[in-house]
């Protein structure tokens, strides 16, 4: 009957609805909006927006260096953006990523300090038990929501929380560099980075991390997509009821799917310390990948492709930010505002159809004349 | 003796952290009470600090307005935060957009917006001057005085007693009058409420007001009371607390009010254990690690299966079959 | 960049932001344009960072030139803001604090040719000019004071996070109470962050209501809760005092409550190296330790709350450390 | 009777309501007369809903006009219908789980004390009430806690605390005992004595027989004829409903009862809050026949279900499916074991509304090799094989990629049948299968289950629409308190008999009730 429907449609209509429902125009548009929100709060506040876009460009992409540095912002990205789009395609909301992040970093900084193996595996191991660890602690969310009914939203802003301090703990106790609030330096068998590479961009920090990243995108849409398993978790995401019914077992498929976005998460950590820093800091505050990576799902659809887009998006925005505020002036928190406006509008799409369904609406009236 | 300082003294440092946690987990039970989630309470009380210390700036320290100051400055964060909210309830009653996505937008609308003026205001610093006329702590007469226990319960900031009062307001508003009883349907179930000829959308509108405005007024309690300024890091995920309070208060007024306070005995408990030094004993990481594991822990043990509002996180649609 | 350099000159509020050549004083030929990257804790924090700022801008009035900064929004930030200035061809490019010693080490690596300098940390590069200070002197100082000065023969100290620069503080606080007061207690504590007044009022009111009567922080704006809180009491009627930290905080803070502070010329610092570099006197590679004898650390020329015989006995350690015939430790 | 005479209390003039990609309504033109029971009539998604959500304000006309009373007026919201006088029972109740009958009638309007809600004053206005209108309602009862039919008569008080003279029914009776149809059926009359107008959907002639004064036939949208009951026939309604003859009575050869397929012995299991819901439950389904549960909502019927298919574990008792036990399988062994099963919502447990056609009919066999290599989907394959079904099962869709969400409610649940019936399972396990769909559909579906029957399968039939299991079942096994109260032949019982056994009494006592009853309505007829 969805035929039926479609010929009561003007074409136009019908075209951009179907644009809609593909979900590939609205992140679009709704970036321009935002852009353009920015931009008017610029003028309100008597800057440049012109200039300040421009120099915002020119950071991210005016030589090699800024590029390289730009793509050092946008790895962990696609890698807490994964997690939560993963999250997110099976019905599950994971505000935890900041914290599997952590653990994979202090995983990865662990492994990357202590164990002793040659070239290139050694990077391997540490990346591997990144993933891991960020697994387990989102699998943890996963058990407390399939087993005991505590809402994944709630457990992992605490297990955020817990992990920031405990790995805090644990570098101290375990690993500090002496005289120094951080770890001990990472062997360099274990390091993502690369002279050569960096040397590529004038020296800027990217590293192997971005394409574990693509790769790890490529793995999101087969896993999802394409194997028995995704198919079991979007299932239960999608309708839990339903799933038990057709004889998945709902609870392990839970907590799977929670494993599998923090084991994202946690790669995205261990890459970062391990490409970025070969040590980990004692912090006061979170990084905010985590937090970053939920605006990357939501604006990337949580699809494969959109997170990675999206990573690219934010990582530009975010490196390219302090620009503005260093070629004209302006504070480079305008950034988040831009992005919190780009949320709303994918957010409430309704916004943007609502528009558009008066303009087709209007144009099915002249169409009747 | 030494214990019974600590112990006052832990208390005492409690009412000042749980004071904010109140007013936001109160306001979040107005919200999530309608049906609409509130993750958005972290941005809220972002914005209500910052307005409560911009404003008791320009009263206190430019204008040279007396102990009137911080209260301006707390009365304008209530209405700010109100209107803040207002995107929220757009996106997300008016458009039915996913409550939790809009709740993370007017977070982020929150850290840029706040940090921006705090530029544009205060000559290009992330953060407000340091206040010279925050609130200082009211002792309650010759209750005061008790050793302990006075300092313990009788000497705290005015804000803290407005939010036991809030508290008290809010169960009886919610458990007695009809706006409770239609707010409480709303977040049951709205299409029983609508056919009973109540407007949904009017009262998740006020509902997320209310949450927005009491919110603001507990990001203002920290910026006039603990940190006496606006910077980056002013609530730093206190919302989220808030939030975490707020359920596991099981949506209860008082009891969220005691989540509330068990979360501040943390704060309080860091440099309490120090200054005693306790630290020897427990590392300070787990210190600060503990009410967030004891939550967990709680929800999973028997609060676990708390009911939340049917109707949470569901925009309602009058055209939905 | 190129253009971020046009875009760095041009008008905008920028300029008024962060430049000191805004008042119409004829521009020089050469104009010495020289930079500072902060941490996250941004130029208003009232004492370390705002204090290397203060010491910019008054190369600035001086001098003329352009000085600019960039505040981090985290630990990821040092390097590439560090580059931005370095990359559009500052003169000197400052790295404010020790959590930028590596941060400036690879830059410095990477741009042989540039200058940089960073405080409170060594660096040894060919072009780093490193700047430490010795603040164990200048705290054994105002433990001298506090342990003359207090009644209840209890003393606080709130500190940052635990780091050398810091723990240097303490060492020499605790050595200044001993020498002067041996039955003094000293109460330490940590907050673990720079930026978080809260957190150092929940540790001055514990403090102050285990009974000790002046807190000396070395917290940056964390130590704001410590003035904030002192206030308070002050309001209440008990009779606490706070000794404050890198610049004179009276000045911020009043008298009335700010005992005496122990200022650490970051500002000096700044501006003479950077002065350095302007006469193309830059020494690559230096390391300036800045104590006692440089005027470095030490009290302001004003104390109001300080008896003479208090100001004597200052005076006399003062000088029986720069002699070298007391050395104070580093290390608490 | 002499209708003509009454004033019309609402007239709605050329009402036409568009939904995406279909009229709902297409100039609809309805006259009600003041103190007439007046029914609608029509297939799934004709439009009366949808009508009659315009007439109370959940839904805004496109075109058209709604008069009150001869007055013109728009009505904005629920709200203000109700400030008209006009008052819905719902499709599905409009109540507040956890609130008290007293409150949920009173939520939106009362009393009060002050600033408070005066629930005292309320509780006593909804007793008189109650006590006015003879509808036994407990005012401090949980509403969470009381019968579906006890849920109703609030619903209906709801309307009356308001005030209304106009009270809308929408497919009231589809989950009530033939008692409490009965009941409802009475109320209603003695409502229009009161001169209350009625507007009464539903999908059962015998009931718009029984009591509406004229019935307004719509199909797909438009209305088809308004008659008067007195002077038509169900078959004519029937007729004019779906637009062609539909024969009632499903041709059913006598079943050849085999070797029983499904052995339920002695199972007795408790809920979640422990209390005991299925108790030494024992009935078996034999080769060829149809087994149908009868039984009031809540008495065990769901729960038996779910311990057979394994979603649901018992605490002792056995079941064997030929011969194998079964009891404590996980749901997948058991359904690989051969058990078809139609779950009773389709679109909550039958289907995955997001997922397109084809995904959804491999639901219970994606794992299977044919699909899957590797863990790796074959989508070709599972493309082919939907495709194969949708033609099988005449599933009318688009295309198998488009989402289940799309398709109409029939269409869904012909392919949860096509999932569940494709591989041919010995036992079938069939849970309100026909519910919400309209005669075309029910007698498409139900053949295909006699289909199942007459190929030697055994089928499990579970309906609250007691003249669905009459019309199918060889065999009703009566359920009551976890209980199987007693097992019958559909030829030899009346259904209100199996009515009064669904509530507890033994075969011996219904009839004895039976008799006692038709003593007391004496000459009351009921007009089939
Ligand atoms: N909110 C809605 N959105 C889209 N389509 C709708 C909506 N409500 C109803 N429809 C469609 O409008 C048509 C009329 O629906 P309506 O519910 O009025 O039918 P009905 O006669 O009540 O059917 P039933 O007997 O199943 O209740 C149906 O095709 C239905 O799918
Ligand atoms: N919630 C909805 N939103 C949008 N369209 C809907 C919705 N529900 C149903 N529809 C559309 O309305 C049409 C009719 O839906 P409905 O369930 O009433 O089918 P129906 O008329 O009952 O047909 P059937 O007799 O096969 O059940 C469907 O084709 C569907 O596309
Ligand atoms: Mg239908
Ligand atoms: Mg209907």
């Amino acid at each position: 009957m969805a035929n039926k429907q479609e010929n009561r449609m003007p074409k136009t209509f019908r075209r951009i609805s179907a644009l809609f429902k593909e979900g590939t125009w609205l992140p679009v548009i709704a970036v321009l909006l935002g852009l353009a929100s920015g931009a008017l709060i610029m003028l309100l506040g008597s800057y440049n927006p012109l200039t300040a876009y421009q120099s915002l460009l020119t950071r991210s992409f005016g030589d090699m260096y800024n590029f390289g540095e730009m793509i050092r912002q946008v790895t962990p990205l696609i890698f807490t953006g994964l997690a939560v789009a993963f999250a997110f395609r099976t019905g599950l909301f994971n505000i935890g990523a900041e914290g599997q992040f952590i653990i994979g970093a202090m995983a990865g900084i662990y492994v990357g300090v202590f164990w002793h193996l040659p070239w290139g595996l050694h990077a391997v191991a540490a990346v591997a038990a990144g993933a891991l660890a960020g697994g387990i602690w989102g699998g943890i969310a996963g058990y407390l929501k399939a087993a005991r009914g505590v809402h994944e939203v709630i457990s992992t802003i605490m297990l955020n929380w817990i992990a920031l301090y405990l790995v805090n703990y644990l570098t101290k106790r375990f690993m500090l560099e002496p005289g120094q609030m951080r770890s001990r330096t990472a062997q360099e068998s274990a390091w993502l980075s690369a002279d050569w590479l960096s040397g590529l961009f004038e020296h800027a920090r990217i590293h192997f991390g971005i394409l574990i990243g693509l790769g790890c995108a490529v793995v999101f849409y087969i896993v999802l997509l394409q194997t028995k398993l995704g198919f079991e978790l979007r299932a239960v995401g999608l309708n839990p009821h339903a799933s038990e019914y057709a004889g998945i077992k709902v609870k392990q498929s839970m907590i799977a799917a929670m494993f599998g976005s923090g084991m994202f998460a946690g790669l995205g950590g261990a890459a970062e310390m391990l490409g970025v820093y070969h040590y980990l800091s004692v912090e006061a505050a979170f990084r905010g990948y985590g937090f970053l990576g939920l605006a990357v799902a939501l604006i990337g659809r949580n699809t494969a492709l959109g997170t990675v887009l999206s990573a690219f998006l934010l990582g530009a925005l975010t490196y390219g930010a302090p620009g503005m505020k260093f070629g004209a002036g302006v504070p480079e928190e305008l950034i988040d505002i831009v992005i919190a406006m780009v949320i709303f509008f994918v957010a409430a799409a309704g916004i943007i159809t609502a528009m558009l369904r008066l303009l087709s609406g209007r144009r099915r009236k002249k169409e009747a004349a | 003796m030494e214990w019974l300082t600590i112990a006052s003294d832990l208390i005492h440092t409690t009412i000042v952290f749980a004071t904010a946690l109140i007013f936001a987990a109160i306001g979040g039970l107005y919200s999530e009470r309608s049906g609409v989630v509130n993750i958005a309470l972290e941005g809220m009380m972002t914005v209500g600090a910052f307005t409560g210390a911009a404003i008791a700036y320009f009263a206190g320290n430019v204008a040279g307005m007396g102990n009137g100051a911080p209260w301006l400055g707390f009365l304008a964060a209530v209405v700010a935060g109100a209107l803040f909210a207002l995107p929220h309830a757009f996106a997300s009653v008016t458009f039915n957009a996913d409550q939790v996505v809009s709740g993370v937008g007017l977070n982020f609308l929150a850290t840029g917006l706040t940090l921006y003026l705090a530029k544009l205001i205060f000559s290009g610093s992330a953060q407000t001057p340091t206040l010279q006329r925050g609130f200082s702590e009211w002792a309650i007469p010759y209750l005061a005085d008790i050793p302990y226990l006075g300092n313990a319960l009788f000497r705290a900031y005015p804000t803290s007693f407005v939010a036991f009062l809030a508290v008290t307001l809010t169960a009886y508003i919610v458990y007695r009058t009809p706006f409770g009883l239609r707010l409480y349907a709303v977040g049951e179930h709205p299409r029983a409420a609508d056919t009973a000829g109540i407007s949904v959308y009017g009262m998740r509108y006020v509902a997320v007001m209310l949450s927005g405005a009491l919110a603001a007024a507990g990001g203002a309690t920290i910026a006039l009371t603990t940190t006496n300024n606006f910077s980056h890091n002013t609530i730093s995920g206190q919302g989220y607390i808030a939030l975490a309070a707020l359920i596991f208060g099981k949506w209860r007024p008082f009891q969220a009010m005691l989540a509330a306070l068990f979360f501040g005995i943390a704060s309080a408990m860091k440099s309490v254990f120090q200054v005693y030094g306790l630290t020897q004993f427990v590392p300070v990481d787990f210190i600060y690690m503990f009410p967030y594991l004891l939550t967990i822990l709680v929800l999973a043990g028997f609060v676990g299966r708390a009911i939340s509002p049917a109707a949470l996180g569901t925009p309602y649609e009058k055209g939905q079959r | 960049g190129n253009a971020a350099n046009e875009g760095a000159g041009n008008t905008g509020p920028a300029d008024q932001v962060t430049d000191g050549t805004d008042d119409g004083r004829p521009e020089r030929t050469v104009e010495i344009s020289v930079a500072m990257v902060t941490d996250v804790g941004g130029v208003n924090d009232n004492s370390f960072n705002q204090s290397a700022w203060e010491g910019l801008q008054q190369f600035a009035e001086e001098h003329g030139g352009k000085v600019d900064y960039l505040q981090s929004q985290n630990d990821a930030d040092y390097v590439p803001n560090l580059n931005q200035f370095v990359k559009s061809g500052r003169d000197l490019t400052w790295g404010i604090g020790y959590m930028m010693s590596d941060a400036i080490r690879q830059v410095a690596n990477q741009n042989p040719e540039s200058k940089l300098g960073i405080v409170d940390d060594v660096v040894d590069a060919p072009n780093v000019v490193s700047v430490t200070f010795k603040e164990n002197d200048g705290g054994f100082l105002v433990g001298v004071v506090a342990g003359m000065m207090t009644k209840t023969n209890k003393i606080g100290f709130v500190g940052g996070s635990e780091i050398p620069v810091i723990t240097r503080f303490e060492a020499g606080f605790k050595a200044g109470i001993e020498a002067a007061n041996p039955d003094a207690q000293l109460i330490v504590n940590y907050t673990g962050a720079f930026d978080a007044p809260d957190q150092g009022k929940a540790a001055a009111s514990t403090i102050y209501n285990s009974g000790a009567d002046i807190i000396f922080h070395a917290a940056g704006s964390t130590g704001d809760g410590v003035f904030g809180q002192a206030k308070e009491l002050r309001n209440a009627g008990r009779d606490v005092w706070v000794i404050g930290v890198d610049k004179d905080q009276a000045q911020t803070f009043g008298n009335d409550i700010t005992l005496t502070s122990m200022i650490k010329r970051v500002d000096v610092a700044v501006r003479t190296i950077s002065e350095e570099v302007m006469r193309d006197e830059f020494k690559g590679g230096e390391v300036v330790t800045l104590g006692l004898k440089e005027n470095g650390v030490g009290l302001p020329e004003h104390n109001p709350n300080l008896p003479q015989e208090v100001l004597d006995k200052v005076e006399e350690f003062k000088q029986r450390i720069i002699d070298g015939e007391l050395t104070v430790p580093e290390n608490p | 009777m002499m209708v003509d005479a009454r004033p019309t209390a609402v007239q709605m003039k050329e009402i036409t309501k568009r939904f995406p990609g279909i009229v709902a309504n297409d100039a609809i033109n309805l006259e009600v007369r003041k103190g007439e029971i007046h029914a609608l009539l029509g297939e799934n998604g004709a439009g009366k809903s949808t009508l009659m959500n315009i007439l109370f304000g959940l839904y805004q006309p496109d075109e058209g006009e709604v008069w009150i009373h001869g007055k013109p007026v728009s009505i904005s919201d629920p709200g203000h219908a109700i400030a008209l006088g006009i008052g819905m029972i719902h499709q599905h109740f409009m109540l507040v789980e956890p609130f008290t009958v007293t409150q949920n009638i009173v939520l939106g309007l009362e009393p009060r004390r002050g600033w408070e809600v005066n629930l005292g004053l309320a509780a006593q206005q909804v007793g008189e009430l109650s006590g006015k209108y003879g509808l036994k309602v407990d005012p401090h009862a949980r509403v969470r806690d009381i019968s579906v039919g006890m849920q109703q008569r609030v619903e209906i008080l709801k309307t009356l605390y308001r005030g209304a003279d106009i009270l809308i029914f929408d497919e009231p009776t589809a989950v009530l005992t033939p008692q409490e149809i009965d009941e409802l059926l009475k109320m209603m009359r003695r409502l229009a004595q009161e001169g209350k107008t009625i507007l009464l959907i539903t999908h059962k002639l015998r009931e718009i027989m029984a009591v509406a004064d004229r019935v307004t036939v719509i199909r797909r949208g438009k209305v088809v004829e308004t008659l008067e009951t007195a002077k038509t026939t169900p078959d004519e309604l029937a007729a004019k409903m779906v637009g062609r003859q539909v024969r009632f009575e499903v041709v059913k050869k006598p079943a050849r009862a085999e070797t029983p397929v499904l052995e339920v012995k002695h199972v007795t299991a408790s809920d979640e809050r422990g209390v005991r819901i299925l108790n030494q439950l024992s009935f078996e389904v034999r080769a060829g026949e149809i087994l149908g549960i009868a039984g009031v909502e809540g008495n065990g019927q769901r729960e038996i279900i779910e311990v057979i298919t394994g979603l649901r574990r018992a605490e002792s008792g056995e079941i064997r499916l030929g011969g194998q036990q079964m009891h404590g399988l996980s749901p997948r062994a058991i359904a690989e074991a051969g058990v078809g099963y139609i779950p009773e919502d389709r679109q909550k447990r039958g289907l995955i509304l997001d997922f397109s056609v084809a995904d959804n009919l491999v639901l219970k066999q994606y794992f299977q090799p044919a699909f899957q290599r590797f863990g790796f989907l074959k989508h070709a394959v599972i493309r082919e094989h939907a495709r194969q079904l949708i033609e099988d099962y005449d599933v009318r869709t688009p295309s198998e990629e488009t989402k289940a969400r799309a398709l109409s409610g029939g269409n869904q649940q012909k392919a949860v049948i096509a999932r569940e019936l494709h591989s041919g399972p010995p036992l079938l396990i069939a849970t309100q299968p026909t519910r919400g769909l309209d005669v075309g559909a029910i007698e498409f579906i139900h053949n295909r289950i006699l289909e199942q029957r007459d190929q030697g399968k055994a089928v499990l039939l579970y309906s609250l629409e007691l003249e669905e299991i009459m019309r199918l079942s060889d065999r009703i096994a009566v359920i009551y308190e976890g209980r199987i109260v007693g097992v019958v032949r559909p030829d030899d019982i009346d259904e209100r008999e199996i009515g009064l056994m669904m509530s507890g009494h033994t075969r011996a006592e219904a009839e004895w009730e039976m008799e006692k009853m038709e003593a007391e309505k004496g000459g009351e007829s009921h007009g089939q």
